[in-house]
């Protein structure tokens, strides 16, 4: 179910180099912010480790809001990383 | 009051112009930028600029930025838009208008909102080149540089 | 390479602005600024303003300003168009455009012509008030004060 | 003759109060500056004498440019006197 899920969104590179805009995800053990989730995909896939090993590049946001590797995480939370933003 | 909008088709600079400014008499100067694109980068020809966006959040982080204005200076209103999509060189990309009582704060907000909206508003550029490569544009120091002139309150 | 222009007529923002764009993909931001005509003046509602000039110098002076900014910044173009005569409330006077290769330099070269215009250019404003003074506006020291924030090189 | 003369204008509330925005005036003797000008006006006429009393206020242009007291005049120069400019 989707509200006992993280939705997770890529964005930019990060999307093309993992070949995946978006999936859905339960909430692993142990994870329980950005920086634990970091940690957890980074362990669980090379391409995730590759994007995140890049780890000063990516940003983050949670619920639409920027955010950093403390704020803490909850099921049903969509969580987006991406490059720093280079609109205008 | 903020006029946000993320839109795919080039706006209309003179509608945009009479929307903001129809019927007032209380504004004394609006401030403008639209920023366009540039057919040479990094020294290569550039074919076209594609703008990726983060849909769910993009109005909502205009929004924001443009109340962060309002709050900073004394705005009569301000609109922000931003096209997303293929944009070949010579295309308008941003559109920022604010208007006020004073020139002073109409251009400051202008300055500003275009310094935030390119360091906190979530979009991404991938640029194509004649020669066939890609890339993704990456964060300028100078674009952190120049919204980190704001960190301070109005003035 | 600047466009002055002093006309009765409003100006067109839309036209104005494809003419200084018009066939370039060297432009990265084009910064803009329109004055217009507020109704309320010293608390007092106004019902128009007329705008004096002299006419032998006006050119050549607007002319000066914007080659004064063409030396401070790399612009691609500038535009610079003050109309004159009874203008009411709500109408625009004075448009400025200044398109740059980077916003930095279109939105510092806006300020700066619209602040040099301001203190540099012959024109004279006559208010109008609805009961029935008319007065001259008295130049003010915040706009010597912005011009001089100029007097400096760029930057 | 013109050329041998000054062509004077007069801008703004200082035509208003004049009554004039335009004059031509042979070079008077011991005129040959912006400032020995406005003292000979001033002797002139006591609406010379009021408009240049608030001279602070008065700003000249000699052949278009912006000029000062010390600015030289000559046959055939056109001075402007207004007040300080309020356009934008």
């Amino acid at each position: 179910m989707r509200a006992r899920s993280l939705h997770i969104l890529y964005f930019a590179w990060l999307r093309e180099r993992l070949g995946l805009g978006e999936e859905c995800l339960a909430l692993p053990d142990g994870v329980d912010s950005v920086g634990t989730l970091i940690a957890w995909l980074r362990r669980r896939d090379d391409r995730y480790g590759a994007i995140f090993a890049e780890g000063r590049l990516v940003r983050c946001a949670v619920n639409q809001e920027f955010a950093g590797p403390d704020t803490p995480l909850a099921a049903g939370d969509e969580v987006a990383f991406f490059p720093p933003v280079t609109g205008g | 009051m903020a006029r946000v909008l993320v839109q795919d088709g080039a706006f209309d600079l003179a509608a945009e112009f009479a929307a903001l400014t129809a019927g007032r008499c209380d504004i004394g100067g609006v401030g403008a930028f639209v920023g366009t694109v540039r057919e040479i980068s990094g020294g290569r020809r550039l074919t076209a600029m594609t703008l990726e966006h983060y849909p769910a959040m993009t109005a909502a982080a205009l929004a924001r930025i443009a109340a962060e204005a309002e709050r900073r200076w004394d705005l009569l209103g301000c609109t922000l838009i931003h096209r997303i999509g293929r944009l070949e060189p010579g295309a308008p990309i941003v559109l920022v208008l604010a208007a006020a009582a004073h020139r002073d704060a109409a251009l400051a907000a202008t300055a500003f909102l275009i310094d935030w909206l390119k360091t906190r508003a979530p979009f991404w550029k991938k640029e194509c080149f004649a020669d066939g490569e890609a890339h993704w544009v990456e964060a300028r120091a100078e674009d952190e540089a120049a919204a980190a002139r704001w960190s301070g309150e109005p003035g």
